[in-house]
C-alpha cells in the first residue's frame, strides 16, 4: 500500500510484466525443441501459430471484458452462428465478400444483444450469456438443421478469399497470422491509448468513480460487448475461410483455452487491469503445450496429465520471475 | 536384407476424444496392429471433442515426422487440411468417422444402414409393421454427422410401420447424468412407449437404469455401443438391442493399410470405404460380422477385458478380410448407402 | 430574492432526500454567494456530502430544486454539473486503484491527439498542479500502490485540474499532516479571486475558521445557520453542530489524570527496522499512557503502526510485549496476543463495505479472535452490534445496514468498535479521527482516556497536531524513519517545529 | 449504490432473496406441468430430483469457493477420480465401505491439494485448477487406461450402497434426495452459523480486511478447497453408487451447470455473498430446464435454442420480483 518508494525507484528498469509469461514460453518452446529439433523449423512454428490464430485473436479480445470486469460465456457460439450465417448466405448465393460482412455484422448484432441485455437487465454478462450461449447455438443447429456448412461451389473455394486463408495461395507468412498480429496491435492500441480503452478500465477498476467521472457506463458496457461480437464474427469468417467448413459443434470447445489464454498471460478476472500482449503469448502457451504433447509423442492416456502438469508449470513460472504484481482472483 | 536395416515406420494414430471406452478399444487394437506389423505407433487426440485441436494433433504429428497417420473426422471442417497433410505426401485413413471429401480410404460402420438395422430390429421386438404405438428416439449431440446418418436409418426403418408414432428425436445429451435424466423424463412423458432407442454409447445403459428404476419391462431398449455398462444393462434384461461398431477392426485395420501401402507404395490417396462390420448383440444372441464364431453374451463380457482373447477372437478376420483390404475396398457412396 | 438570484448566487430550495429510513436531507434551504470560500460543517451524518453529491450529479435528490445563474434545475446529472463547471473532491475517494497517477488525474478528460490519449500535455498540466500542492509522485505509479495521504492529494489535484466555477471539497484534509493542509489551505483562499466559489467541508473547525468567508451549519439534513466567518466564534459553531446542551461537555483533550504508580512496560520497541521507510525506531509505551507517533508523510509514522501490529513486514529489531519478545509479527498473532489496529484506510482494510454494521463489528471478535462458541447467530451478532452501537454513538438506523451506507464518521467508530471489542492490552491508533465530527471525537477521546486508565497501553498517530498535543502523554518524533526525539508536555507550534526541523 | 432505500424501508417485509428464483422455479414447472400433467405426479418430480441430486450438492458447496471470491475449474476431475479410485479399489478387493472412504479421501486430499498450491504459488484459484483439472483427469485416465469402472462382482453390486443408490431398494423418496437434502442443510449451517462460515464471507467481502483482523486466510482458503473437494468425493461415490459405474468422461461437463445453478441461485461471483439454498433452487431449475425441454416433447434441433430462451426468462424473473440487490458481476 505504501511501498511505493521502491516502486518509483526502479522505475526505469522495470521488467514489463507480460516477462514471466514470455520466459514461461520460451522455456516451453525450448524443451519441445531440444527433444524434438524439428519443432523450431520455422514453418513449423508459423503454421502452429496459424493454427492458434483465431483463438489468440479472441484471448485478445476477451482482455476488454476481462478489463471491464465481466466474462462472456457465448463468443464461441458467437463465432459458430457468424461462420454459419456468413457459409449459408454465400452458398445461397451470395457474393464472398457479402457473405462475410454478414458474418462480422451477425457476430457484431449478437454481441450488442448480450450487452443490451446485460445493461437492462442489470445483471452481470456471466449470467445473461448462460442464456444467450444456448440461445446462439440452438439458433445455428436451426439455421442449417444440425449439419455442417461446407462451401464447395468453385466460386466460392476458389474466391481469394478461401484461398488466402486456406493456404492455396503460398506466403512466407501464413495471411491469418499476419491479419491477427494487425488486430493485436489494433486491440492494444485501442485499449491502452485510447479514450475508449481507458473508459473501459476504470469501469472495471471502479464503476462506481466511473458513473461520478462522467462516463457513460452502460454505452461502454453495449459497445465492449458488441466488439467481443464483432472480433467473434471475424474469427467465424476466418475459421470459414481457414477450414473452409464449419461444423455445428466448432467454437464449442473455445471458452476454456481461450479465457485460459488470458489469464495465464496476466489479465486478472477483477477488472481494472489487462494486457494484450499477455493474451497473446498466453494463447501461444496454450498452443505450444497442446502441439507440444503430440509433438512430443506422448500416447494420448498420458498426455492429459503431462498438460496439467505443464500448466502448472506455465503458471508456476510467475513465481521464479517476480516482475508481476499479485493477481487478484 | 537391406530393407531390414530401413527405420522403424511411425504411425500416427488420431483420436476425437481420450477418455472414452469404445474409442479405447479401437486405440488397443491399434497398438496390436502396430505390435503384429513391427512398427511404432503414436496415440493422441483432443480431451474435448473438437474438429479443430484434432486437425492440429495430425498436423503436428506430420509436421513431427510420422510415416502415415489414421485419424477419425468427426467435422467437415477437418477435410481441407486433411487433404493438404495427403498432398504433402503422408498417406491418411480415416476411420470411425468420415470426412466427406477426405482423399483417403474410411474404415467404419455403414452408419446409415447400421440404424436400418437397428430400426428394423426394434420393429421386430414391437410387433412388425403392424406395430402401433410411439418410440422414443434419443440423439445426444445434435449435428455430429455419424450420429444424424444413424438417426436417418432408425427413422426410415420404423416408417415402415404406420401405426408408430416417432417421439423426438430429443437431445438427449452426452453426459451420463443428464442422459439418465433426459431418458428418465422422456419415459415418464410417454409411459406407454413401445420402444427407447439412442444413438450414442451412454444411451442403453441409461434406458436400462430407466427401466429397472421404474419396474417396467414393456418397453424395448435399443442402441449403440458395446460399453460394459451397455451389456451389462443387456445382461440383466433391462435393455435389449445394442449394436457394436466392431471396434477391433476399427483400430486394426486402418494402421495395416498405411503399413500396407506404404512397405508396398501403394497409393491410397482416393476416397474409399472399407466396411467394418456392425455387431448385434441382444440378451440371447451375439451377432459378430465375417462370419466369425458365434459367442456367447459371457465370451463378449470377457472379451471386453482382455486385449489376448480379443486378439485371438479376430484372428481369422486379419488373416482374410483384413489381409485383403484392397478387394474390400469400395467406393464411398456405400458407406451411407 | 430575485435580485440576489441576478448576482448569480447558487440557491438550494427544500432539497430532500431520504435512504430508507433515514432522511439525509430535509428540506435544505441554502443560498451560496458567488467568489467567497463557503464552509458547511455538521455532525456526522448531518447530510453534508449527501447535500455535495447532489450538486455534482452524483446523488438524485427527491425533491427540491437548485437554481445556478439563475436557471432552476430540478436535479444534476454527473454530465451536467462538468458542463456547468461544478468538480467535487469525494470524501470517499473515486479514484482508480489499477490505474496509474496520471490516468487517475484526467478521469475521462483525457488529452488527445487524434484519436489517441496524449500523455505528455496531460503530464505538462499535471506537474504544476502536483507541485502547488506539494505533492512529489511518479505520474507513472499505480495509484493502488500509493498512501492514503497522496491518494487524498490526488484527488484534490484532480479536481483542480478541472478549473471548476464551483468547486467542492469535501473533506479535503481528514488524511493530510498539517504541512499538507497548510499548503492546501492556501491555496484554498487564492480561489475565489480566480473566480472559483469554494464549498469546504470539513470537521476541523481551526481549518474552517482560518478559510472561510461563510460558515453553515447543518444538523439533521437541515440547515442550522448560516452566517459570515466574522460574526461567529468556536462556541457558537459547536454550539450550532451538536446542540447547545452537548457542546458543553465537549472538551478539547484529556491528559492523564492519575499518574498510577504500578505502571508496567507494555510495549518496547528496539532498533525497529522494514522493508520501507523505517530503519531504526525505538519506543515504549507504557501501561495507562496514551504515546503519540509523529512525523511528516514518508518519515516512517505513517508505516510505523502497521509494521508493529505485522501487516507489514519488519527486517529488523525487536519487539517485546509485557516483557515477551514478539518475533513472529502476523496480524493473526497480535490479535491473539491481544493487539488492535485501527488502520489509516478504513475503507479499503477496515471494513467490508458490502456488509452490515452487525458483521463488520464481529469482524475481529468473531472472525479474528474466536470468541465464544464456533456457532455464530444472527441475534449473537445483533446483541454484540447493538451494544457497540450504543457504546460508540453510531449513527445508523439499524445493525444490519450495509456499513458502505454510513455517513463517514460512523463507518470510522465502527472500525474502532470492533477492534475494542476484543479487550485488547496495547491499541495501536493510525490516525483515528479521520473525517469524526466533533462530538464524536471528544467521546473517542474520551474513551481513549478510558483504555489507557484501564491499564492498557495506547500508541496514537494523527495527521492532527493538536490531536497529539492534546491527548497524548508523550510523543515520539520520527525522522528519516529514526526516533529523533521524545517528548512531553508541547504545544502544537512547538511539536510542527520539532517536526519540520 | 443509491437504490438500497426501497429494500431498506420494506424491511420488515422484506422476502428472502431466494424469493425470485423461487419464483422462476415454480413458473417453470408450472409450464412444464400445464403442458405435460404426468411431470406434475410426485414420483416424476422426485427422479428427476434424484437424477440432479449430485449437481445439486455440487451446485451447493461452490457456493462457499464463490462467496470467498475463488472459483474451481478441477470439482468434476475431482468427482470422476474420486468416484475411479473408489471403484478401482472395491474391484481389487476392499470392502465397499472402504473404498467409500477411500473416495471421500481422495477427494479431500486433491481439494487440500488445490488449496496448498493457490496459496503457495499465490494464484486465484481458477488459475491454479486450470492446471490441477487437467492432472486429475490425467490421472483417472492412466488409473484405469481410459476404460469404464464397472463392478460386477455381487458383493459389490449386491451391497447395501449400490443397492440403495441405484434404486432396488423401494423408498417413498430416492435415498440420494435424502442424503443431498440433508448435506444442504449441514452446508447451510456452516456457511451461515459457524464461525467458518463467517470467516469465508469476510474473506470473499475484502481479503486484506480479513487478514488485518487476524483471520487466517491462508487456512481457511485450504479449507475451502479441501471441503470442495471432500464434498466432490461425495458426489463421486454417490455417482459410483447411483449410477453402477464410472467412464472415464463422468464429471468432465459438470462445469458449467453447476456454476450456472449457483449463479442463478443468487450467489455472486465477486465473493463476500452466497445462499445455500438459492443454489438448490437454482440447480433445479437447471433440471426442470434439462428435463423438461425433452419432456414436452421439444426436437433435438429446437432444443438448444428453448433452453437458452428458458434460462433469460429464469434470470430475467429477478428483474419482475425484485426483492434482490444488484448482483455484482
Ligand atoms: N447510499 C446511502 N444509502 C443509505 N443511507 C445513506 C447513503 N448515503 C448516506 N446515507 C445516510 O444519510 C445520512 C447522511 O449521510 P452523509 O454522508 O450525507 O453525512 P455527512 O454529513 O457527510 O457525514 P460525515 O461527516 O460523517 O461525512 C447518514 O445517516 C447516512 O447513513
Ligand atoms: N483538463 C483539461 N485540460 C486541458 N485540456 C483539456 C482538458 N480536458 C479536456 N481537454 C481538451 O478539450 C477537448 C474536448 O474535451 P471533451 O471532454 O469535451 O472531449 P470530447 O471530444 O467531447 O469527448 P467525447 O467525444 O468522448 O465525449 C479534449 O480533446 C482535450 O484536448
Ligand atoms: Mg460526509
Ligand atoms: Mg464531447
Amino acid at each position: 500500500m505504501t511501498n511505493s518508494g521502491a516502486a518509483q525507484g526502479s522505475r526505469k528498469f522495470k521488467l514489463p510484466e507480460e516477462t514471466s509469461v514470455l520466459v514461461a514460453l520460451i522455456v516451453l518452446i525450448g524443451i519441445v525443441g531440444a527433444l524434438r529439433p524439428t519443432f523450431l523449423k520455422p514453418t513449423n512454428l508459423l503454421n502452429l501459430a496459424a493454427s492458434y490464430a483465431i483463438a489468440a485473436l479472441l484471448a485478445g479480445c476477451i482482455v476488454f471484458l476481462l478489463s471491464m470486469g465481466e466474462i462472456d460465456l457465448s463468443f464461441g457460439w458467437i463465432l459458430n452462428l457468424s461462420a454459419v450465417l456468413a457459409g449459408i448466405s454465400m452458398i445461397a448465393g451470395a457474393p464472398v465478400w457479402v457473405g462475410i460482412v454478414i458474418g462480422v455484422a451477425a457476430g457484431t448484432a449478437m454481441g450488442a444483444l448480450n450487452g443490451v441485455l446485460t445493461v437492462f437487465m442489470r445483471l452481470p454478462l456471466i449470467i445473461v450469456t448462460l442464456g444467450t450461449a444456448s440461445v446462439f447455438q440452438g439458433v445455428s443447429l436451426i439455421s442449417n438443421n444440425s449439419g455442417s456448412v461446407v462451401p464447395t461451389d468453385e466460386r466460392i473455394t476458389q474466391h481469394v478469399f478461401f484461398r488466402a486463408l486456406g493456404g492455396s495461395i503460398d506466403t512466407p507468412v501464413p495471411i491469418i497470422l499476419i491479419f491477427v498480429v494487425l488486430c493485436f496491435i489494433g486491440l492494444h492500441l485501442l485499449l491502452h491509448k485510447t479514450r475508449f480503452g481507458y473508459r473501459i478500465l476504470a469501469i472495471g477498476s471502479n464503476p462506481e468513480a466511473a458513473r461520478l467521472a462522467g462516463i457513460p457506463t452502460k454505452k461502454i458496457k453495449i459497445q465492449v460487448c458488441a466488439l467481443m461480437g464483432a472480433v467473434s464474427g471475424v474469427g467465424g469468417v476466418l475459421f470459414l475461410g481457414f477450414r473452409g467448413a464449419v461444423d455445428p459443434s466448432t467454437g464449442g470447445q473455445m471458452l476454456l483455452p481461450v479465457v485460459a489464454a488470458a489469464i495465464i498471460g496476466g489479465t486478472p478476472l477483477s477488472g481494472g487491469a489487462g494486457t494484450i500482449w499477455g493474451s497473446l503469448i498466453g494463447a501461444m502457451i496454450v498452443g505450444v503445450i497442446g502441439v507440444g504433447v503430440v509433438f512430443i509423442g506422448i500416447d494420448a492416456v498420458w498426455g492429459t496429465l503431462v498438460t496439467g502438469l505443464v500448466i502448472l508449470f506455465a503458471i508456476g513460472v510467475d513465481q521464479v520471475v517476480r516482475v508481476r504484481k499479485k493477481r487478484a482472483s | 536384407p537391406a530393407q531390414a536395416k530401413e527405420k522403424k515406420l511411425t504411425i500416427g494414430f488420431v483420436v476425437h476424444v481420450v477418455g472414452n471406452p469404445f474409442i479405447q478399444q479401437i486405440i488397443d487394437a491399434a497398438k496390436m496392429a502396430a505390435k503384429d506389423l513391427g512398427v511404432n505407433i503414436k496415440v493422441t487426440g483432443p480431451a474435448g471433442a473438437e474438429g479443430d485441436a484434432q486437425l492440429t494433433a495430425v498436423q503436428n504429428l506430420a509436421a513431427a515426422g510420422v510415416d502415415g497417420i489414421a485419424t477419425s473426422v468427426p467435422s467437415a471442417s477437418m477435410v481441407n487440411g486433411l487433404n493438404a497433410v495427403i498432398k504433402s505426401g503422408i498417406p491418411i485413413v480415416q476411420f470411425n468417422g468420415l470426412g466427406e471429401g477426405v482423399n483417403a480410404p474410411y474404415v467404419g460402420e455403414k452408419s446409415t444402414q447400421s440404424g436400418r438395422i437397428l430400426g428394423k430390429m426394434v420393429l421386430d421386438k414391437i410387433g412388425g409393421t403392424a406395430a402401433k404405438g410411439k418410440v422414443i428416439v434419443g440423439n445426444c449431440y445434435p449435428g455430429f454427422p455419424v450420429l444424424e446418418n444413424r438417426q436417418a436409418g432408425v427413422l426410415e426403418s420404423l416408417k415402415k410401420a404406420a401405426g408408430v408414432t416417432v417421439v423426438g428425436p430429443s437431445d438427449v445429451k452426452v453426459d451420463a447424468a443428464a442422459n439418465f435424466a433426459a431418458w428418465q423424463g422422456l419415459l415418464a412423458a410417454n409411459p406407454d412407449a413401445l420402444a427407447m432407442v439412442g444413438l450414442c454409447a451412454p444411451d442403453v445403459e441409461s434406458i436400462g437404469k430407466v427401466n429397472k428404476a421404474a419396474n417396467n419391462t414393456k418397453t424395448i431398449g435399443a442402441g449403440y455401443d458395446l460399453t460394459a455398462g451397455n451389456l451389462e444393462a443387456l445382461a440383466n434384461g433391462s435393455a435389449h438391442i445394442s449394436l457394436g461398431q466392431t471396434p477391433f477392426i476399427q483400430g486394426y485395420l486402418p494402421v495395416y493399410i498405411l503399413v500396407d501401402s506404404i512397405k508396398n507404395k501403394i497409393k491410397i490417396n482416393k476416397p474409399g470405404f472399407i466396411d467394418a462390420g456392425t455387431e448385434v448383440v441382444t440378451a440371447t444372441s451375439v451377432t459378430e460380422p465375417f462370419k466369425l464364431p458365434a459367442l456367447t453374451f459371457k465370451d463378449l463380457q470377457a472379451m471386453a477385458t482382455s486385449k489376448t482373447k480379443t486378439r485371438k477372437y479376430y484372428d481369422p478376420v486379419v488373416k482374410g478380410y483384413i489381409k485383403n483390404w484392397k478387394k474390400n475396398l469400395k467406393p464411398v457412396s456405400d458407406e451411407s448407402a | 430574492m430575485s435580485s440576489i438570484l441576478a448576482q448569480g448566487v447558487i440557491s438550494v430550495r427544500s432539497l430532500s432526500k431520504r435512504y430508507g429510513g433515514v432522511q439525509a436531507l430535509d428540506n435544505l434551504n441554502l443560498d451560496l454567494e458567488r467568489n467567497i470560500v463557503h464552509a458547511i460543517v455538521g455532525e456526522n451524518g448531518a447530510g453534508k456530502s449527501t447535500f455535495m453529491k447532489i450538486l455534482s450529479g452524483g446523488v438524485t435528490p427527491d425533491s427540491g430544486s437548485i437554481s445556478i445563474d439563475g436557471v432552476s434545475y430540478p436535479e444534476i446529472t454527473v454530465q451536467l454539473a462538468r458542463k456547468l463547471g461544478i468538480g467535487i473532491m469525494y470524501q470517499e475517494l473515486r479514484l482508480f486503484q489499477h490505474r496509474d497517477v496520471l490516468t487517475n488525474l484526467f478521469p475521462d478528460r483525457e488529452i488527445r491527439r487524434g484519436p489517441f490519449i496524449a500523455r505528455k500535455p496531460m503530464e505538462e498540466i499535471a506537474k504544476p498542479v502536483l507541485e502547488s500542492i506539494g505533492l512529489d509522485v511518479d505520474l507513472y505509479a499505480t495509484l493502488g500502490d500509493l498512501a492514503i495521504s497522496d491518494q487524498q492529494l490526488i484527488e484534490l489535484a484532480r479536481v483542480i485540474i478541472e478549473k471548476p466555477k464551483l468547486l467542492i471539497l469535501d473533506e479535503p484534509t481528514s488524511a493530510l499532516n498539517a504541512r499538507e493542509s497548510d499548503r492546501l489551505l492556501e491555496l484554498v483562499r487564492q480561489l475565489p479571486s480566480q473566480g472559483t466559489t469554494v464549498l469546504y467541508v470539513s470537521h476541523r473547525l481551526d481549518e474552517v475558521f482560518a478559510v472561510a468567508n461563510q460558515i453553515s451549519v447543518m444538523r439533521n439534513g437541515s440547515l442550522v445557520f448560516s452566517r459570515p466567518t466574522n460574526e461567529l466564534d468556536r462556541a457558537s459553531v459547536i454550539a450550532g453542530i451538536v446542540g447547545e446542551e452537548k457542546s458543553a461537555r465537549i472538551s478539547s483533550g484529556a491528559k492523564s489524570q492519575s499518574i498510577t504508580t504500578n505502571t508496567t512496560t507494555i510495549l518496547e520497541v528496539k532498533n525497529l527496522k522494514n522493508y520501507g521507510q523505517i530503519q531504526d525506531v525505538n519506543l515504549t509505551v507504557n501501561s495507562g499512557e496514551i504515546v503519540g507517533v509523529a512525523g511528516l508523510i514518508g518519515s516512517g509514522a505513517d508505516e510505523l503502526l502497521e509494521t508493529l501490529f505485522g501487516a507489514k513486514p519488519k527486517s529488523g529489531g525487536s519487539i517485546f510485549l509485557e516483557g515477551k519478545e514478539r518475533s513472529t509479527l502476523s496480524p493473526q498473532n497480535s490479535v491473539r496476543d491481544k493487539v488492535a489496529l485501527v488502520p489509516a484506510d478504513r475503507k479499503r482494510v477496515g471494513l467490508m463495505m458490502e456488509r452490515s454494521v452487525s458483521d463488520n463489528l464481529s469482524h475481529v471478535a468473531v472472525g479474528g479472535h474466536k470468541h465464544g462458541t464456533a456457532i455464530v447467530t444472527r441475534s449473537g451478532l445483533a446483541t454484540r452490534a447493538k451494544r457497540l452501537v450504543e457504546r460508540f454513538g453510531v449513527k445508523t438506523e439499524h445493525v444490519d445496514i450495509r456499513v458502505g451506507n454510513l455517513s463517514g464518521g460512523n463507518q470510522q467508530k465502527v472500525v474502532i468498535g470492533k477492534w475494542l471489542e476484543i479487550n485488547p492490552k496495547l491499541v495501536l491508533l493510525d490516525d483515528p479521527t479521520r473525517g469524526v465530527d466533533i462530538g464524536a471525537k471528544s467521546e473517542l477521546f474520551r474513551l481513549i482516556r478510558e483504555i489507557a486508565d484501564s491499564g492498557k497501553g495506547v500508541l496514537f498517530r494523527s495527521t492532527e497536531i493538536a490531536e497529539l498535543t492534546n491527548l497524548c502523554d508523550r510523543i515520539y518524533v520520527i525522522k528519516n524513519g529514526e526516533t529523533r526525539r521524545e517528548v512531553s508536555e508541547v504545544d502544537e507550534a512547538e511539536l510542527i517545529k520539532l517536526i519540520n526541523e
